[in-house]
């Protein structure tokens, strides 16, 4: 009363303003880590594993994975197109929760702004290039946790060694 | 002697700073004092209903993280929770003391988010706002670490989480926990003996008991009235009969005691989280759904007390892959069916802060 | 040290040199006269100037720590030349009338709004003789042109043509009305004392800072000026939750640029007020005493900015209710009382301190009671009955028992 | 837990009162025929042992051939609930009695089920299209709806 709870209002707000530090950092500077779950843009997907199935696209929510394939002579198809519509997508995750083989992971990007619609399809030529250096995210794939990234060793490398030390966690056991 | 004066209509919004997101009051006001209210909406419908029914059960999740973008992770245990009862689809235990968790925490980032807002609407320059902002963003960490964003969660699955806790989760709950408190205590002493807020609040937007049973309001708005209800207790789903924690209850249903619950409810919600951490079992955290499940046709109605009231979801089925019939029962569209009969007669000042004290989330309102 | 003593007394001997000099160029007296007002008129102009913008800039840095945030930091170093972008970016915007607006109104109103603030700066005094004019009725002066800008604000509300505006124009006159009774009957104390409506005169008689002999006339002419400088908690007439920007909604660009330096030349001027009255002026050892009155100023200033931190704003009719039913009894005792002091201690000694500072404290809480007593218990709501407003879906008679 | 009331309990009190109200109790759901709806609420909510004072949900399903009105009920007081159900036949506008002066809360969810869905509540003091705007063409909700 009379004024006391004002006082302590302001009493606080002195003492932040005295003693704390900023808890916001200046972003294109500091920015701050994501981590390894994150669920960004630029997917990384492996041709290698890719087997056209097309369960991603059918489970994509907005329809915006398109998926063009050609069969093969061993009962096998050849992948032809793999056009991802960032424009779409908003990165809920179900294409990774339904790819059967471990071909298609989230990655770490955040910032992709662009200045033409067309560079937001990412095609597979955009995604067979990215996805050596690209650091997939552990999102639905717990196994890569505790990847290594700054060893510097080739991404797919890395991700074999762990999966064959967790053999139980991967889609066999899912 | 008395002067006549004319009401002006007064077009409050959708592009107003504290209309919270695109909602308009056409307000008739007699000077100050408001003599008519109208409420406008639909500025930011998309047609979550429709859509679902063309989707699978688990592609209408990320469609819920849309509605009620304060507490995303409340909104998709309401739906998998209306899922699980039409299909009769087993939870383990770890995945609903997970379930607990996050719904905790999300009451804890939305009612931090509100206290905020309550008092940029009284007009403070955005400290308190900042304030709570910052424990926010703590708890959202967690959401991004658990599941990989911060907003658009999409954690929740028919049959448990998607995934398990990371490792690194456990030890900065434990430290936000510890923390939380004390940041809860800041609020308190910037609003709760502040007198400015005291006499701007009380005794403002009174509702009545049986006005807010009648009107179906529910959360915060129905407590602050002083009735008794909480989903979490009436009607326990997941495993909230195994945690001790109390039902805050207002007196008059004016704005501060809606504001003074939902600080209560943050301390409560805290306990939960307590035991939560105490007790968490190691296992399983997921029943093995294929990708595309049918569930019997039928109906259900899964509901949970979600910060803003009770949320509920409707869902029919007729034995397809997709729902045949969704429909949400936000609280924010329902508590806002009162709104009118919350402000005649108060102030323009005041309508504002009722606004703010109903706790609306514009994406659950349209839907 | 001759140079210490040109610049501790660097005002007047600024003014002699220059009479100097154009007297010895061979002026007649009336255009020495002319010369001399314009020197003093474009001195204080550049001093109040020179001062708003770094005000914004530190009162955007200081609240944004109490924020725990950074704050304005891209342009220069530390931010220190976003005043300057900020300005140049508001300067390049487009003009715009709207087109019910009143145009001539609207053009003249953000213009008038520093006219109130200078002329007050006309007669706070910087140090011993370095006062633009010593009227010897300043007091009355300052009282009459500060409620002026009540009128500018009036005038932007009214001419925008914009509902908003004109309830923001309409709250600020009607708060500006009921503070200046208050705060003007606060000030006699201060007129009574010193025994003289100089600014000079006030300054010169403090030999202790008035605030401690009257601690109760500083509370209430401090709450007074952040209803007149249209501060936080009563910054009702430009409340961006309630009416958007209030009187100013309708203005863009530089046009509302100049509104806001003007709420600052405002809190400048109010400050300077302050300074004068109750924190003995430019009277301080050491340093020059137009240094003393502006640390004194911004002493005041951060404490302006310090509670609009802090504080929600107040509702209009409470702040009427608070102004006639509180402040006004309170500083009409404050005088008697003041009064009688002055009455029977004339030399006002050291003593009276003793007195006054619990005398303040506990006029405040006896009043703050009386006043419960009076009034009665807070209602349980602050509903008005509409006449005739009924809600059209009556309330059905509640069901089942009493919970 | 909130005891999920079997319509089979309510039906025989329900037909002591209106003998033709009650079309069918299957598990919770009581259907109710349409002309009787308004005294069937006044019943469920006024009624010792009832006490349906919490209108929960109100929402409408499209079955092609008639839509079926589902009010979802609560009672605050003894803790239970029931689905109340109503039929409402025809593609063009068809309607069922609004249940405002009943429940208060049902006025902005019948707004928004004959927003979406087309079912005219007569009766409702401002019945008129809430998210949508006025002059949308269709119901949106309704299965034939192409959007």
């Amino acid at each position: 009363m009379y004024g006391s709870g004002i006082l302590k209002g302001m009493s606080l707000v002195l003492q932040t303003m005295l003693l704390k530090k900023p808890f916001t950092v200046q972003y294109p500077e500091k920015r701050i880590e994501p981590p390894r779950r994150f669920r960004g843009a630029s997917f990384v997907w492996y041709e290698d594993r890719c087997t056209g199935c097309a369960t991603c696209a059918k489970a994509c929510p907005q329809g915006n994975i398109q998926i063009i394939t050609t069969e093969g002579q061993f009962n096998q198809y050849f992948v032809d197109r793999f056009d991802i519509d960032h424009l779409r997508c908003m990165f809920c995750g179900l294409c990774v929760e339904a790819c059967p083989y471990d071909a298609l992971f989230m990655g770490p990007d955040f910032e992709n702004a662009s200045y033409s619609r067309a560079s937001l399809v990412i095609g597979k030529k955009h995604l067979n290039a990215a996805a050596p250096t690209r650091i997939p995210s552990s999102y639905f794939h717990p196994e890569l946790d505790r990847i290594d990234i700054s060893s510097g060793r080739p991404v797919p490398e890395i991700r074999k060694a762990e999966q064959e030390k967790n053999q139980d966690i991967g889609w066999a056991s899912r | 002697m008395t002067l006549r004066t004319d009401p002006v209509t007064i077009n409050f919004g959708p592009h107003h700073p504290s209309t919270h997101g695109v909602f308009q009051m056409r307000i008739t006001a007699d000077g100050e004092v408001i003599t008519n209210l109208e409420p406008v909406m639909g500025y930011l419908h998309r047609g979550c209903e429709k859509l679902s029914e063309g989707r699978t059960y688990t592609q209408v999740v990320p469609l819920t993280d849309r509605l009620d973008y304060l507490s995303p992770m409340s909104n998709n245990v309401a739906c998998v929770l209306a899922a699980e009862r039409l299909g009769d689809i087993p939870v383990p235990e770890r995945a609903e003391y997970i379930r607990v968790i996050m719904a905790e925490l999300q009451r804890l980032a939305n009612h931090c988010a509100m206290t905020g807002f309550l008092l940029n609407d009284l007009g403070t320059f955005f400290t308190l706002f900042h304030y709570t902002m910052r424990e926010r963003e703590k708890i959202l960490d967690l959401f991004e670490m658990t599941c990989g964003t911060r907003v658009t969660v999409s954690y929740m699955r028919p049959g448990g989480v998607l995934q398990d806790l990371p490792e690194e989760f456990l030890p900065r709950l434990r430290a936000l926990l510890d923390e939380m408190p004390h940041r809860i205590d800041d609020y308190e002493a910037l609003i709760t003996q502040n007198e400015i807020v005291l006499a701007r609040t009380k005794g403002v937007g009174v509702m009545s008991k049986e006005l807010a049973i009648a009107a179906g309001c529910s959360g915060p708005m129905l407590r602050g009235s002083g009735v008794k209800w909480d989903i979490r207790k009436n009607d326990t789903y997941s495993i909230y009969d195994r945690f001790q924690f109390d039902i805050p209850v207002g007196t008059n249903g004016d704005v501060y005691d809606r504001y003074w619950v939902r600080i209560q409810e943050m301390r409560q919600s805290l306990r939960i989280l307590e035991q939560a951490y105490r007790d968490i079992p190691q296992g399983e955290v997921r029943t093995r759904l294929p990708l595309f499940f049918r569930l019997p046709s039928g109906e259900a109605y899964g509901r949970i007390e979600a910060p803003k009231g009770e949320l509920g979801f409707y869902l029919v089925s007729d034995g397809g892959i997709a729902p045949y019939r969704m429909h949400v029962r936000a609280p924010s569209f329902i508590n806002l069916g009162v709104l009118r009969d919350l402000t005649v007669g108060y102030t323009v000042a005041d309508a504002v802060i009722t606004l703010g004290s109903v706790d609306i989330v514009l994406g659950e309102v349209d839907r | 040290m001759n140079v210490w003593d040109y610049l501790v007394d660097l005002i007047p001997n600024l003014a002699r040199n220059l009479r100097a000099a154009v007297e010895g160029a061979g002026f007649s007296d009336g255009a020495v006269f002319l010369v001399m007002g314009l020197a003093g008129v474009l001195a204080v102009t550049l001093f109040v100037m020179l001062l708003v913008p770094p005000l914004t800039f530190l009162e955007r840095r200081l609240v944004a720590r109490a924020q725990v945030r950074i704050g304005p930091n891209r342009v220069g170093p530390f931010g220190l030349l976003q005043p300057i972008a900020d300005a140049l970016k508001l300067m390049t915007k487009e003009v715009i009338v709207p087109s019910q607006a009143d145009g001539l109104l609207h053009l003249l109103a953000p213009s008038l709004i520093f006219l109130p603030p200078f002329m007050i700066f006309a007669v706070v005094p910087f140090a011993p003789g370095g006062v633009f004019t010593n009227l010897n009725m300043g007091l009355v002066y300052i009282i009459a042109v500060s409620s002026l800008a009540a009128i500018v604000v009036f005038t932007a509300g009214f001419s925008s043509a914009n509902r908003y505006s004109m309830l923001g124009a309409a709250r600020a006159v009607a708060q500006l009305i009921s503070y200046e009774v208050p705060a003007t009957i606060a000030l006699v104390t201060v007129a009574v004392a010193a025994g003289s409506l100089s600014l000079t005169g006030i300054v010169q008689a403090q030999t202790v800072p008035y605030i401690l002999y009257f601690p109760l006339a500083f509370l209430i002419f401090f709450i007074g000026s952040l209803v007149e400088v249209n501060r936080a908690p009563a910054d009702l007439a430009e409340a961006e939750s309630e009416i958007i920007a209030g009187y100013h909604t309708e203005y863009g660009g530089f046009k509302w640029a100049c509104f806001q330096l003007g709420e600052y030349t405002h809190m400048v001027a109010a400050s300077a007020i302050i300074a004068t009255l109750f924190l003995s002026g430019w009277k301080g050892p050491i340093l020059p005493p137009y240094l003393w009155l502006v640390t004194k100023m911004m002493v005041v200033i951060l404490l302006y900015m310090w509670i609009r931190f802090t504080v929600p704003r107040i509702r209009v009719d409470q702040v009427m209710s608070f102004a006639w039913k509180f402040l006004l009894p309170l500083s009409l005792i404050n005088v008697l009382v003041v009064g009688l002091e002055v009455v029977l201690a004339p030399s006002l000694p050291v003593w009276l301190i003793a007195i006054n500072v619990p005398f303040a404290a506990a006029s405040i809480v006896v009043w703050a009671k009386l006043y419960r007593v009076l009034e009665g218990p807070p209602p349980l709501t602050q509903r008005r009955e509409i006449p005739g407003v009924t809600s059209p879906l009556p309330v059905p008679e509640p069901a089942g028992t009493a919970r | 837990m909130t005891l999920l009331l079997n319509a089979d309990e309510v039906a025989p009190r329900l037909r002591d009162r209106y003998p033709d109200a009650v079309l069918e109790a299957k598990g919770s759901s009581l259907l109710v025929r349409r002309e009787r709806l308004l005294e069937v609420a006044r019943f469920l909510r006024d009624t010792e042992g009832l006490d349906f004072d919490y209108p929960c949900m109100v929402t409408a399903v499209d079955w092609w051939d008639y839509f079926d009105v589902v009010y979802y009920l609560n009672s605050l007081t003894r803790n239970h609930s029931l689905y109340l159900k109503t039929r409402a036949y025809g593609r063009e506008l068809p309607a069922v009695p609004s249940l405002v002066e009943v429940w208060r809360g049902c006025d902005f969810q019948e707004r928004e089920v004959y927003d979406l869905m087309g079912i005219r509540f007569e009766g409702h003091p401002n019945l008129k299209r809430i998210l949508l705007w006025e002059g949308f063409e269709g119901h949106p909700l309704r299965k034939d709806f192409i959007g």
